[in-house]
């Protein structure tokens, strides 16, 4: 007999360490399960389920949210393909909601233009939510003149219709998504800069960060411990609403000739070039509108539900900068 | 025996919430005599508000489940809703605990007197135009002729320099005076029977005083029946003639209000006169019940004072409360009044206690 | 309350301040020059002359550098002058009068079509809580409030002046002309306003004083359009104040869709002409009709609400 | 607090006051159909650009006229001037029509012409330039019916030059503030409604052939889709250019009837022949077989217009279009071409102005086209203003806009774009010594000729020339020719339109 293990041996202890794996992962996986399944029975998630409504917007936005990803997958031709012999044909098997005015297929122009919708929306409101959340940690942090000072600027920008605003700037930075966003984010920061400086001031009071000021916790850390997780709540609130704003605005921006340049699919764009068509060609033009009213009504559902869950103090923050 | 004025009996009322019912009332049954000042005290959470609310009809969102309200025979549970206007705005008023909330910011004090006045005129006649004032259309000269009557409501319920007040706004007036306005709103609709619900707790201590004396004068004035909702016993001692304790949505112990002070028979009662700072020694810590009001969420068995009544037993948990006649008109809901000391016998000497 | 209103016109001031400057400095960024745009325009499409162009640049000095064209344009609009359009000697004020009536017209019918919708179905939605009513009063201004304006414009035109042809496609005048605009504008406001005086209702039939109300024996009706609604169109005037000049925003879109004359068209107009004049002139008054809409909102608190008083703090 | 109140009403009532008398003033406004015709334009005619011409456009409406006319050949008519002759070679003497009669009965003379000519001088900064006159010695009346012009250079297009609507003889009295505008045409001005409409009626007392109809209506609708919608519902009699896609149904409309005319404009991608990869010819060469122009015509553009062979429409009788052979579509030559080519895979910019009819969708197909012989590009839509600048500066690859002429004198429709100090060229030539869409050399040269030559065969020659080297350098990829369409109510007769279509006249136009 040598030490040498045997073949059997191996194959055994190969077979334990893949069941012990298996074992794991089965477990690992069972405490996934119940921790979601603790999740969906949790409080807040009740809340939120109970509302048929929340439910309907949350599905909107997901099935955007995938249809983006998943959108060379999902569309059955490419968005850009032309066959301009084929134009302006109404919805058939081949092309369930019909051809545009270059052949076109409409149903890939939408799916790969909720790609373009959701890009604009994240950046938009990402960097007014950046921005946003720098000034009002500044304003809220300072006090003094520099508070003064950034929130008389937030007051210029909020004293101003944003949509006409954006509307200067894009139209003078020229037709461009990208200048869409620069606009759109330029008007669109100061709602969040609020909200966060509210918060800072009101966490600042607080015995425990005052305590914690004291022991020397530096400031970055008491925002990043303190402030931000208390203000989250309504944060993600707006920003949920402001998606459905975003989309909104970007498409009305489109509409007067700023928005995407071609031939990238963007929604606006699609009922601003289709609307000579709308007599000879309903579909041109009915299906985009209908994909934005979705869109923007999954953004504005979710928020509402998630408003009622997260953020119960306000009742109702009306944000309609939209057109 | 006459007819009593307003009589409840077994009256349940429900509120649901998102998955479970709170029982707010649960089976109440009282009467209230034509002229009589009943006062209705227990802990906040006792079903007292519901109780009178329910009695206005006001229990919204709440339902009555069961039982009955009859007020001079009428049966209030089943009237229609013109009946039960025309009740609220002839025949019972009701006062509100918090002076603060309870008057409309945007109209004058004398707009909401005229407007209960003009109810009472005219429960069945409330032409919107003319309670709007929609600018050309209405007719408000009848309106105008009412403020003598509000000058005098105003002066009755003890506001100095009505005539300069009617114009103010509930803003411009210090909380005593709004609760006395509120007074007047009540009394402008010239009811039988006033349910005052803490109409003194948000006050201070003169202020209470005032409009206790107030209520006390206008009862005899106008020879009214009130229903004085306190968990202030020292009230009760001032104006009620008679006293019903609530616990838990239940009645505990109904008398006069002498026998209720000075010879409680039900724990609870006398567990709430231990309370009170009379009965306590300068310096020695104010007496309180230990434990918790119940939440009554779901179905409620046996006695509801039983977790912290110091002569429960596990009976008292699960069986029904009887109401056990005491003598002289007092009742108390007890499953174990045998167990429990009773002062009557007490003041008479030591040999009488068990 | 006049110290009051004159802490407000100085913030006011500085707002319009901060709004020029930010209009002003874009220039520095733009693309395009204001001299050849303008001029090719001019000459129905032909491009202008190198010649032609130094001309106008000097007429309209547009040779300085933009600080100085920024100090000389305020200077001129403290006297009351916002230049003149570089089209012609219009004076930008001129341009702005003849059209801010059409926008008028258009944003105050749009702001009554939405309260009329908004008031009764915020009322009823309100008072009708979880019931179907409700539900469906909610969905709808779900729907109105996701629905792009310039789309509901087309299909608006598309059932009513092309399938029943009972309404002008486009233009400006008569009432006809109105209808569809102001519906499209009042659809989306209306929606607003709808979500708003619903909660706001809401809360208010919770307070206290309605039970009062109530225990006088008024009936539904008055406790309801007297007592809750009087109180819940507060907060809801503040949102239609700031609104009204958001209306600006969809009044763009609407005029552009049904050709209406009118601030939004000018400005679109101005802004692809590079008519910078115009353009600032524009956002100026637009950024003082905005300001002066907030004082008036404020204002009209003293009269809804007796509670606050423009002093500060109310009690 | 009394007060208060007292104000609270007021204010209620003064509202409710103001609502009503605004419906009252809407109500009032009405203006039904009148006998007259409704004509819908695409601008506005009463822009404050006119101004100068009493706040209503010269264009179209047949109020003012101009000394020379521009006839359905793109050649030089009298008109207001009976003649005229070159007396050297800056100066040019007209003589001017007698028993001609302004709208208020004045009679027109050589100073009223004076009068027009300076007006025009003082008050558009181009004008100077762009008429070649300058300063108060230029322009003079020699005699009550004779008026010398001198240009600040030769200028042989001069007569042609000012064969256009803009540069239409106006009395003295007229005053923009009021909207009072005198001309000589067969239509005087009614009434004016600033940013809406223009109403005009026949003038008695016209010199030529009067109007028949007797009211016309100039209104402003500047959506395509919103002008045949209203036209279809009767609200307008002749609705111009309406959306090509509509054209179709409006000619099976039996109500509508469609006019056509070619004009001198033509749509083309201009190569940018200074800047990799597109300064290499083979690759333009490969880039114009890689389009398909007829298909281009037959879907977007729905029939109307005609695929193009070169920049210059066949209306104006110098084109070429009849002299040079078409790169004919084929892909396979347009690979190999690429092939054959320096290109490298480099991403061509395809620039596009957004105010470009149909520019989108054919710059898409284009980007097509290109994609399938293997070069990639991209589109980039640009305002006019940032256009121009874009293609000034050479910031892009193919530059695709229409270029046409409104005047007599079309030449600058070559000149501009292809010579070297032609003003798309200029910036760069004279910074960089390249320029855009210059081939410079031979091809300035004859152009130079062609504008100078006073001859018309000798011009033709010159730019054909010039044309045929283009062709040969690929030097731009010619789309289509324009074509003006208007859509009119089938009750209406004698409707027709000239090459340049704002030089329309109504008084053949019968209801």
């Amino acid at each position: 007999m040598t030490d040498e293990p045997t073949v059997s041996d191996r194959l055994k202890s190969i077979g334990d360490r893949l069941r012990s794996v298996g074992v794991q992962a089965r477990s690992k996986l069972g405490e996934a399960r119940s921790r979601l399944v603790a999740a969906y029975h949790s409080r807040p998630v009740r809340q939120f389920r109970s509302n048929t409504l929340n439910v309907i917007g949350l599905v909107i936005v997901l099935t955007l949210i995938l249809t983006a990803i998943f959108a060379p997958m999902l569309a059955p031709h490419d968005p850009e393909e032309q066959h301009l012999r084929d134009r302006l044909e109404g919805p058939s098997a081949e092309h369930p909601l019909g051809t545009d005015q270059l052949g076109q297929d409409v149903l890939s122009r939408l799916i790969f233009g909720a790609r373009v919708s959701l890009k604009i929306g994240v950046a938009v409101v990402g960097i007014s939510l950046a921005i946003g959340t720098a000034v009002g940690v500044t304003a809220g942090y300072a006090g003094g003149y520099v508070d003064e000072g950034l929130m008389r600027l937030v007051d210029v920008l909020l004293a101003f219709p944003g949509l006409l605003l954006a509307l200067v700037i894009a139209g003078i930075l020229g037709p461009s998504l990208t200048n869409i966003m620069i606009a759109l984010a330029i008007v669109g920061w100061t709602s969040y800069a609020r909200v966060v400086r509210g918060s800072v001031l009101s966490v600042k009071e607080e015995e425990y960060v005052k305590a914690s000021q004291l022991m020397g916790t530096g400031r970055l850390r008491i925002v990043g411990r303190h402030v931000l997780p208390n203000v989250m709540g309504p944060v993600v609130v707006l920003a949920t609403l402001d998606m459905a704003t975003v989309i909104l605005s970007t498409a009305g921006l489109s509409f007067l000739g700023l928005g995407a340049q071609p031939p990238t699919p963007e929604w606006g764009t699609m009922i601003s070039e289709g609307r000579y068509y709308l007599r000879s060609a309903w579909w041109v033009v009915n299906f985009p509108g209908l994909a934005i009213m979705f869109a923007v009504l999954g953004f504005n559902l979710l928020g509402d539900g998630l408003r009622d869950v997260l953020d119960p103090r306000e009742e109702e923050s009306v944000q309609n900068k939209g057109l | 025996m006459t007819e009593p004025l307003l009589s409840v009996e077994n009256l349940h009322t429900h509120f649901e919430t998102h998955d479970r019912t709170v029982h707010a009332v649960n089976g109440v049954s009282f009467d209230i005599e034509p002229g009589e000042v009943v006062g209705i005290v227990g802990e906040s959470g006792s079903g007292k508000s519901v109780t009178a609310r329910s009695i206005m009809r006001l229990e919204e969102p709440g339902k009555i489940v069961d039982g009955s309200i009859r007020y001079r025979g009428e049966a209030l549970t089943e009237a229609t809703d013109e009946t039960i206007r025309r009740l609220r705005g002839q025949d019972m008023s009701m006062v509100f605990q918090d002076p603060m909330t309870t008057l409309n910011p945007v109209f004058t004090v004398s707009e909401q007197i005229v407007e209960s006045l003009k109810v009472h005129d005219n429960p069945d006649h409330q032409p919107l135009r003319e309670y709007l004032r929609i600018p050309f259309l209405h007719d408000r000269t009848d309106w105008a002729e009412k403020r003598d009557r509000v000058v005098e409501l105003m002066s009755e319920v003890g506001i100095p320099n009505p005539e300069e007040r009617l114009d103010a706004y509930p803003h411009e007036f210090s909380g005593g005076m709004r609760q006395r306005a509120m007074l007047a709103i009540a009394l402008a609709s010239e009811p039988d029977l006033l349910i005052a619900d803490e109409p003194t707790t948000a006050l201070d201590v003169t202020i209470q005083a005032q409009i206790l004396q107030i209520l006390s004068d206008l009862r005899a004035s106008r020879d009214m029946s009130v229903m004085l909702i306190t968990h202030d016993i020292g009230v009760v001692s001032e104006v009620c003639d008679r006293v019903i304790v609530m616990y838990g949505g239940q009645v505990m112990e109904t008398g006069t209000t002498e026998q209720i002070l000075t010879q409680p028979r039900h724990p609870y009662t006398q567990a709430l006169l231990d309370c009170m700072p009379q009965q306590t020694e300068r310096k020695e810590q104010l007496a309180t019940i230990e434990g918790q009001v119940p939440n009554q969420l779901g179905d409620i068995e046996g006695c509801p004072f039983a977790s912290r009544c110091a002569y429960a037993d596990a009976a008292c948990t699960s069986a029904s409360m009887p109401v056990c006649d005491c003598g002289d008109g007092q009742e108390a809901a007890c499953c174990a009044l045998d167990r429990v000391p009773d002062p009557t016998r007490e003041a008479v000497g030591v040999e009488g206690s068990r | 309350m006049w110290k009051y209103i004159v802490r407000r016109i100085i913030s006011g001031l500085a707002v319009l301040l901060g709004v020029s400057v930010l209009t002003f400095s874009l220039t520095f960024f733009t693309p395009g020059d204001p001299a050849r745009t303008i001029l090719r325009k001019q000459m129905g499409g032909r491009s202008p002359s190198q010649a032609a162009i130094e001309r106008f640049r000097e007429a309209n000095g547009l040779n300085d550098s933009i600080p100085v064209q920024y100090v000389n344009w305020v200077t001129d609009v403290m006297q009351g002058d916002l230049g003149a359009s570089y089209h012609s000697e219009t004076a930008v004020t001129t341009l702005i009068g003849q059209n801010l009536m059409p926008t008028v017209e258009l944003a105050v019918a749009g702001l009554a079509v939405a309260l009329v919708v908004a008031i009764p179905t915020g009322v009823i939605s309100a008072v009708h809580k979880g019931g179907r009513l409700d539900y469906g009063s909610q969905v709808l201004a779900l729907l109105g409030l996701s629905m792009p304006n310039f789309w509901l414009g087309y299909l608006l035109m598309l059932v009513f002046a092309v399938q029943l042809g009972v309404l002008p496609t486009h233009g400006f005048g008569t009432f006809g002309h109105l209808v569809l605009p102001a519906v499209t504008l009042g659809t989306g406001m209306a929606a607003v306003i709808t979500r708003l005086l619903r909660s706001s209702m809401l809360e208010v039939l919770d307070e206290e004083y309605i039970q009062t109300a109530r225990s006088k024996g008024l009936k539904e009706r008055i406790v309801v359009y007297k007592h809750t609604l009087r109180n819940a169109l507060i907060p809801v005037i503040t949102i239609v104040g700031l609104q009204f000049g958001y209306l600006l925003n969809g009044a763009v879109i609407i005029e552009m869709v049904f050709q209406r004359p009118g601030l939004g068209s000018l400005l679109i107009d101005a802004i692809f002409a590079r008519n910078y004049p115009v353009v600032q002139g524009l956002v100026l008054i637009v950024a003082v009709v905005f300001v002066v809409t907030n004082l008036l909102v404020d204002i009209t608190y003293r009269y809804v609400d007796p509670r606050i008083s423009l002093g500060g703090g109310g009690e | 607090m009394a007060g208060n109140k007292l104000n609270r009403r007021t204010v209620l009532k003064s509202a409710a006051a103001v609502g009503a008398l605004s419906i009252a003033g809407c109500a009032e406004n009405t203006s039904g159909n009148s006998s007259g015709v409704r004509i819908a334009l695409n601008t506005d005619p009463t822009a404050e650009v006119w101004n100068t011409h009493g706040g209503i456009t010269p264009y179209w409406t047949n109020v003012m006229e101009p000394l020379v006319w521009v006839n359905q050949e793109m050649d030089t008519e009298p008109w207001l001037a009976t003649d005229w002759e070159q007396t050297s070679e800056t100066t040019w003497e007209f003589a001017i029509r007698e028993g001609v009669s302004f709208h208020n009965g004045d009679k027109l003379t050589a100073d009223h012409v004076v009068y027009s000519f300076e007006t025009l001088l003082s008050e558009l900064a181009y004008a100077p330039g762009w008429l070649r006159l300058e300063g108060p010695e230029s322009i003079v009346a020699l005699d009550e019916y004779t008026v010398e012009f001198t240009t600040t250079e030769p200028f042989s297009v001069f007569p042609g030059n000012i064969a256009h609507n803009m540069v239409c003889i106006q009395h003295p009295d007229r005053n923009p503030d009021e909207n009072r505008v005198i001309g000589t045409g067969p239509y005087q001005v009614d009434e004016v409604v600033v940013q809406q409409e223009v109403v005009t009626s026949s003038f008695d007392d016209y010199w030529n052939d009067a109007g028949q109809v007797d009211e016309l209506v100039f209104e402003v609708i500047e959506d395509p889709n919103t002008r045949s919608l209203s036209l279809e519902n009767d609200e307008i009699d002749i609705g111009m250019s309406p959306p090509r896609s509509q054209i179709d149904s409006l000619e099976s409309n039996d109500g509508v009837e469609v006019a056509r005319q070619e004009t001198a404009g033509s749509c083309y991608g201009g190569f940018n022949l200074y800047d990799a990869p597109t300064d290499d010819p083979v690759l333009r060469r490969a880039l114009n077989h890689a389009v398909d122009q007829q298909l281009i015509v037959d879907t977007i553009l729905e029939n109307v217009g005609s695929p193009a062979r070169v920049p210059i429409s066949p209306t104006i009788y110098w084109s070429a279009h009849d002299q040079v052979d078409p790169y004919e579509y084929d892909e396979d030559t347009a690979s190999s071409l690429v092939e054959e080519s320096a290109y490298g895979g480099e991403m061509i910019t395809i620039v596009v102005p957004n105010d470009l009819v149909n520019g989108r969708d054919i710059a898409q197909v284009l980007l097509d086209d290109f994609t399938s012989v293997g070069v990639e590009a991209e589109i980039q839509m640009a305002e006019r203003a940032q256009y121009s600048d874009l293609v000034r500066n050479g910031n892009g690859h193919l530059f695709l806009d229409t270029s046409g002429s409104n005047s007599g004198a079309a030449d600058y429709v070559i000149y501009d774009s292809f010579h070297s100090d032609g003003d798309v060229n200029q910036r760069r030539y004279r910074n960089e010594e390249t320029g855009v869409q210059n081939l410079g050399g031979e091809v300035d040269t004859l152009i130079e000729d062609g504008l100078q030559a006073t001859e018309s065969a000798v011009k033709e020659e010159k730019y054909v020339q010039a044309q045929e080297r283009m062709k040969a350098q690929a030097v731009t990829l010619p789309v289509y020719y324009d074509e003006f369409v208007a859509a009119y109510q089938s009750g209406l007769e004698g409707v027709s339109f000239s090459p340049i279509p704002e030089f329309t006249s109504w008084t053949s136009l019968e209801k």
